[in-house]
C-alpha cells in the first residue's frame, strides 16, 4: 500500500500498461520531453524512451487518426488530448471513424485504443478549457467510456482500458489530479463496465461521477448527520458499458434516485440514467428522480461564479433533503 | 488546370522502354478492365435499381488504381475513400464481393452493413474505406507509424481526391508524417471537380496537392494519372523511398472522371467538350495502344477483355442470386465481443 | 396555399429570408452554381447572385467560422454542413466558438447565424452519411435547436432561426426532402422553442421529431383503429428552447409519456425529456415513460436492415399498446 | 531557427528614415511600454495569488502588438488568442480593465466571465480572444468577408503562434481566405516554441508560417519580430493590400518570450544562453535606442515610462479595491435576450 496522487496514479497506470506490453505507445501535445501540462506523464519518455513516449505538433485529428491507424494495425496506442474541450476539434474520430470501423467493416477492422483526457472545471481556466463533456462521448455508439474518481480507479480502469479490444475514452478530472489515495502495491487491473456501491444506504440512491464522487460522499455524511437520511453513493465509474444491475439494484432497496453531473443540464448521463429507471424501475421509485447539475450555460471563469457553478455538497444535501420531505 | 510544363513532366515518363516488363503490363491492363467492366456494371445495376445507395465510380481514373496496386507488395496497405471501388478491385479483391456490396447483399464484403462508401477487405491489405473528407490521411498516418515501430516494410498507400486538400486533416497528416518520416505515400486523384464545383474555383493554387508539397519539405510531384506505366514508376519510386526510411511522399495525379460524381449527378457542370478531350485520353485506351507498341498480340489483349466481361458476368449473376443480408447482424461487430451491449 | 416539397420550401424559406434582408447570405460546398446536393438550394444563386450565394472549399472548418465572424460584424449568415455528420469535423464551432464567446465577452459578441444540414437515415447510405445528430447540439448550452417535420414548418421554424439573434442548428431531414405538404401563400415565420399538438388525445402522449412525426401519426392511427387507444402526438419542433409547458401538459392530461427518437440510444433528446417529465410530473405518471429509438449501434448500410433499425410504426404500436397493457 | 538571410531580410526595413515620424515613434514605444509593465504586473499579482486561473504573458514579443496596432485604423478587428493581452493593450483598452479580468473582478472587461484567455473589448475592435489553438483564423475570415461584402474599408488582423502552423484550421483559413480574397491578416508570432515543445520538432518546414505561404499562393514574409519599426512598416503594407482589395497576408514574425508559456510553467526546457541571446535583442531595448538615434530627450522616454508605471500602479489599486463579481451574472447573456432560457 502507498499513497499516491491521482497524477502520479496516471502515471504508475501508464507505465504498468507499457512495462507489460510492447506495443503499448504513447502519444500527444507536450507529453514526452515536458511530462504533459498536468504532469501526468512525467518519467515516461525516460523510462519508455523516444519511439514509445512521442510528443506531437498541435494536431489533434494526426493524434488522433494516427492512434487509430496503429490501433488497427497492431498497437495499443494512448493518446492524451491534452483538455477534453478540444475533443471538438477531433470529433471525427471519436464519433465517426473509431467507433463505426468494426461495424462497416463487419468485424474485419479492429480499433483497441485509449483516449486519456484531462476533463472538468475547478481551474478557472473558463469556457473552453473547463468543460464535462464525458456525455459527448456516452452518446456515441461503438465507444466505451469511463472515468475514475480515485487513484486506485485512475490504475486499475486505465489498465482495464489498455487491454480491451475496443476503443475506451478515458477521462481524468484535472480537479482531482492533486487529491491523494491508497493504492496497493503490484498490478492493479480493474472492469469497465462496473459502478461501485462507495457508501451503503437505505433511503436514497445518489449516482456521481469523478470529481462528484467526493461530493457526493460528503453530502451522504452531511445527509446523515443533519438530517438523518441514509444514502447510499454510487460511483458510477463507467458510462459505457454501464453497470445498469447495480444501479438498479440500489433503486429497487432505496426507492429514491438522485444523480450529480458535471455536465452541463440537457442531454447529461444522469439524464439516460433516469430514463432507464423511470422505464424500468417505475414502481420502485417512492417519488421523482431528480438530477442534480451544472446549469446548463458556458462556464465561468471567475473563482466565486465557478464555485457556485459546480454542484456543491450543500447544492446536493438540499436537494436530497427538500426531495425526501424530511 | 495543367500547365504545358506540367504535362511535359507528366508524360516524360511514358517511353517505350522495358523497365516494366510484359507480365506487368498485362497485369496492369487487367486491372484497368476489371475496374471498367465492374464499375460499368454497377453503373448498369444502378439503373436496374439493384445497386443501392449511392456510388461512386472510377470510370476514367483506372490508371491510377492500377498503378499503384501493381508497385505493391503483400502486406502494403490501401486506405480509400467512398471513391473506392477501383483501388479495392486493384488489390485482388473479386468483383463479386465487390458488387455484392454494392448491391447489399450478404455476399458482399461487409455483408451489406457498411455499402458502396465503405469497402474494406483486411486480407488484402484495403484497411477501410472512409466517407469523411480526409479522416483517412491521419489514420493511414497511424499504420506507417506502426509499421515505423515494429521495423515492418510494409508501406501504407492513402487515396483521395483533389477537393480533400482544402480540408484540416490533410494538413495535420502530412505534416505530421513528415516530420515523423512516416512509409506513407498519399495519392491525391485529381479529377479537376470536388463534387460539382471546379476545383480551381475553390483552391488557392493551381495544383492543390503537387504545389502545396513545399509545405511539408516534400517534392513536388505531378504526373499524368491517366498513363498506368507513368503512375507505376512513380509509384515504385515512393515505394522505395519509403521503404528505405525516407519518408512520406506526396503525389498528384492528373486524372478526370467520365461519370458524375456519384449515382446522382448528371455532371452538367462541365464545359462542352471537357468530357470528350479527356476520353480521347481513356487510360484503357492509352494503355491498349501501349500494349500494341510493345508487341503485344491482339487475341491476348481480347483474352483478357473476355474474360474479364466473364467475371464481371459471373459476379452478377452471383450477387443477384445472393440473400440480402439476415437481420440478426443489425446487431454484430459493434465491440470486439461481436456484441452491442451497452449495459449490463 | 399550395402544395410544396419539403426540399422546395427550403428554397423558398431561404428566399424569403434573402428577400427581405440584404444581410442575409449564404455559403456552404456546392450550394451556389450546383444547387446543392440534395437539390435544396437550386436557384438562389441565379436570384441573388455570386456575392450572397457563395460555393465554398471543402472545408467545414472554414465555413463555420467564416459564418461566425460574419454574424459577429453584422450579418445574418446562413451555412450549409451538407451531412450533419459531417459536425463532427467542425465541431469546434458548434461547441466552443458559437454558444460561448456571448457568455465570455460579458454580452459584448454576438452571433446570429443559422447552420442547415441534412441529417438523418433512410438513403442506405450507411454509418457516417445518416446519423441523426440532433442531440450531439441539443447538449451544448448556447445554442438553439430545431427540426422541423413538414413543409410549412420548414418555412416557418427558418425564418425564426434566421431573425433570431442567436446560433440555431436547423436539421432538415434527408428522407422528407421529396415529402410533399400544403403551404400558405405569403410570408411564413413561426415562433422557435413552441411543440405542436398534431394530434389531440387522451391515453399517451408520443413525442417524436421530424422524421418521427409521419410515424407517430401513422402509429397513433393505428392505435386507434386496431387497440381503440387514443393517443396525442406532439411534434416537439424545437428541442432549445424546449416547450416542456405542452409537453408537461399533455402529460397532465394523457398520464403516459413515450418519446420517438431517431438519435440512438444514449443521452437522445428523448432521455432529456423523460428525466424533466420524471422529475416534475411523476406524480402524473400512470405507467413507466417509455422510449422508442434507434439501437445504440452504428447505422448499417443495407436497405432490408436500415428499414428495420429506425423506429417504425410497428415497433411504435407494439411498444404502446404493451406497456398501455392493451 | 531563422537562416541568415531571413535575418538579412527581416531587418532590411529598420534604417534610420523617417518614414515613420517621431509621434508615432513614441506611439510605439509607449504601448511596448504598456505591455511590458503590464504583463509584469500580471505576474507579480499572480506570484501574490491575486491572479487566479491561467494566464499567458507577451513579455518580450511587445514589438508585434505595437507594430500592427499601430498600422490599425479605428474600425480595424482583431482576433487574438489566450496570450491575447498585449494585443487587447495596444488597441487602447485600459489597464485596469486587462488586469481587472485577470484578477477576475466585477471591473475587469468581462466582469471576470471570460477571464484571461479571452480578453475581449468590442468597441475597442477587439473581437475576442480564442483559447482553442487555429479557431479564430477562420473566424477572422468571416469579419473580412463582411467587409468585403459590405464595401467597407476596415481589415481583420488575426494574431497566433508558430504551433498554430500545424493545425487543420489553419490550412482551411488560409486558403479560405486566399480563394475569397478577403481583406485579412494572418500575424504568425513565432516564438519559436508551441507550449514547452520546440516549434522545429513538430513541424516538418524551418519557417512554420512564411514556408507555407506558397501553398495558399501568398508571398513569404519574414520579419524581425522585435523591431517595432520593421513590424509597423510590414504592418502597413499589408493593411495596404488588404483596403485595396488585394487580399490576404501571412507574415511570419520572428520573436520569443521571456516568461514561461503560461503562469505554470518555469521554461525549463530551454537550451542554456537562449533567453540570454534574445534578451540582447529585447524589443523595449532595441526600441529605446532608436528613439535616441533619432534624438529624442531622454527625459521624454523617461516621463513615458514613469507615465505608465503609474498608470499601472494606478489600475493594481483600483482591481485590488474592486468587488468579485456579483453571482447574478452567472446566467446572464448565454443569449441574445440576456438570460438563459433553455425552456419555457
Ligand atoms: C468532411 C466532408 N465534407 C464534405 C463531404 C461531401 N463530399 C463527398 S465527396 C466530396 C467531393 C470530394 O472531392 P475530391 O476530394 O476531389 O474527391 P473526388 O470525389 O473527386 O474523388 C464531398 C464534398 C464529405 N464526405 N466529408
Ligand atoms: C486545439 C488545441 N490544442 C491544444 C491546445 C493547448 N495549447 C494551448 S497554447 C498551446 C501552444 C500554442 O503554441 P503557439 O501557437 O506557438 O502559440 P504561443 O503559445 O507560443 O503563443 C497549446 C498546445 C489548445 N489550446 N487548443
Ligand atoms: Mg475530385
Ligand atoms: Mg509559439
Amino acid at each position: 500500500m502507498a499513497e499516491l496522487t491521482y497524477r502520479d496514479a496516471v502515471i504508475r497506470g501508464i507505465a504498468q500498461e507499457m512495462e507489460r506490453d510492447p506495443d503499448v505507445v504513447f502519444l500527444g501535445e507536450d507529453v514526452a520531453k515536458a511530462g504533459g501540462v498536468f504532469k501526468a506523464t512525467v518519467g515516461l519518455f525516460e523510462q519508455f524512451g523516444p519511439l514509445r513516449v512521442r510528443d506531437t505538433p498541435i494536431s489533434e485529428q494526426a493524434i488522433m487518426g494516427a492512434a487509430m491507424g496503429a490501433a488497427m494495425t497492431g498497437l495499443k496506442p494512448i493518446a492524451e488530448i491534452m483538455f477534453s474541450d478540444f475533443f471538438a476539434v477531433c470529433f471525427d474520430y471519436i464519433a465517426n471513424e473509431f467507433p463505426k470501423s468494426r461495424y462497416m467493416s463487419n468485424g474485419q477492422l479492429k480499433c483497441p485504443l485509449v483516449v486519456r483526457t484531462g476533463n472538468g472545471a475547478g481551474s478557472r481556466f473558463g469556457a473552453q478549457h473547463s468543460q464535462s463533456v464525458e456525455n459527448w462521448c456516452m452518446m456515441i455508439p461503438g465507444l466505451k467510456v469511463v472515468a475514475p474518481s480515485s487513484p486506485r480507479d485512475v490504475i486499475g480502469l486505465l489498465a482495464a482500458a489498455v487491454r480491451d479490444p475496443d476503443p475506451v475514452i478515458f477521462f481524468e478530472h484535472k480537479s482531482l489530479y492533486a487529491t491523494k489515495g491508497e493504492v496497493p502495491d503490484g498490478e492493479i487491473v480493474d472492469q469497465l463496465g462496473t459502478a461501485k456501491i462507495l457508501r451503503p444506504g437505505t433511503d436514497a440512491t445518489i449516482l456521481a461521477l469523478a470529481l462528484m464522487v467526493p461530493r457526493a460522499l460528503a453530502a451522504a455524511e452531511k445527509l446523515q448527520a443533519e438530517h438523518g437520511i441514509n444514502a447510499e453513493v454510487v460511483d458510477v465509474r463507467s458510462l459505457v458499458p454501464l453497470d445498469t444491475q447495480t444501479i438498479l439494484g440500489s433503486v429497487a432497496r432505496t426507492h429514491r434516485l438522485f444523480t450529480v453531473e458535471e455536465n452541463p443540464r440537457l442531454c447529461g448521463w444522469g439524464a439516460e440514467i433516469v430514463s432507464i429507471v423511470a422505464d424500468e424501475a417505475f414502481y420502485d421509485l417512492d417519488g421523482p428522480p431528480v438530477r442534480i447539475t451544472t446549469p446548463h450555460i458556458p462556464l465561468p471563469a471567475a473563482d466565486n461564479l465557478e464555485d457556485i457553478v459546480l454542484p456543491t455538497v450543500d447544492r446536493i444535501v438540499e436537494t436530497v433533503r427538500r426531495s425526501l420531505g424530511s | 488546370m495543367a500547365t504545358a510544363k506540367d504535362r511535359a513532366q507528366a508524360s516524360a515518363g511514358s517511353g517505350l522502354n522495358d523497365d516494366i516488363g510484359e507480365a506487368k503490363r498485362l497485369e496492369l491492363y487487367r486491372t484497368q478492365v476489371v475496374i471498367r467492366e465492374a464499375e460499368q456494371r454497377a453503373f448498369d445495376l444502378f439503373l436496374q435499381n439493384l445497386v443501392k445507395g449511392t456510388s461512386h465510380l472510377s470510370l476514367g481514373q483506372e490508371a491510377v488504381a492500377a498503378g499503384f496496386a501493381g508497385a505493391m507488395k503483400p502486406g502494403d496497405l490501401s486506405f480509400c475513400t467512398y471513391r473506392g471501388h477501383a483501388h479495392t478491385l486493384a488489390r485482388g479483391v473479386s468483383v463479386e464481393k465487390v458488387l455484392g456490396e454494392l448491391m447489399q447483399r450478404d455476399n458482399g464484403l461487409m455483408r451489406g452493413k457498411g455499402g458502396s462508401m465503405h469497402l474494406t477487405s483486411a486480407e488484402h491489405g484495403v484497411m477501410g474505406s472512409y466517407a469523411i473528407i480526409g479522416a483517412h490521411l491521419p489514420i493511414a498516418c497511424g499504420a506507417a507509424w506502426r509499421a515505423q515501430y515494429k521495423g515492418a516494410k510494409d508501406v501504407s498507400v492513402c487515396f483521395f481526391g483533389d477537393g480533400t486538400t482544402n480540408i484540416g486533416a490533410f494538413h495535420e497528416a502530412l505534416n505530421f508524417a513528415a516530420v515523423w518520416k512516416l512509409p506513407v505515400i498519399f495519392v491525391c486523384e485529381n479529377n479537376l471537380y470536388m463534387e460539382y464545383t471546379p476545383i480551381g474555383d475553390v483552391t488557392a493554387v493551381p495544383h492543390p496537392a503537387g504545389d502545396r508539397a513545399a509545405s511539408y519539405g516534400l517534392e513536388r510531384v505531378i504526373v499524368d494519372g491517366n498513363d498506368a506505366d507513368v503512375v507505376y514508376r512513380t509509384a515504385q519510386a515512393a515505394f522505395d523511398k519509403a521503404r528505405a526510411g525516407g519518408g512520406p511522399s506526396l503525389i498528384e495525379c492528373l486524372t478526370y472522371r467520365h461519370s458524375g460524381h456519384s449515382r446522382a449527378d448528371p455532371a452538367k457542370y462541365r464545359p462542352e467538350g471537357e468530357l470528350e478531350r479527356w476520353k480521347e485520353r481513356d487510360p484503357i485506351k492509352i494503355y491498349k495502344e501501349r500494349l500494341k507498341q510493345f508487341g503485344i498480340a491482339e487475341n491476348v489483349i481480347n483474352d483478357i477483355d473476355t474474360d474479364v466481361k466473364r467475371v464481371v458476368d459471373d459476379a452478377t449473376e452471383a450477387c443477384k442470386a445472393a440473400p440480402v443480408p439476415p437481420v440478426d447482424i443489425l446487431t454484430t461487430d459493434v465491440y470486439a465481443d461481436g456484441g452491442w451491449a451497452w449495459r449490463n
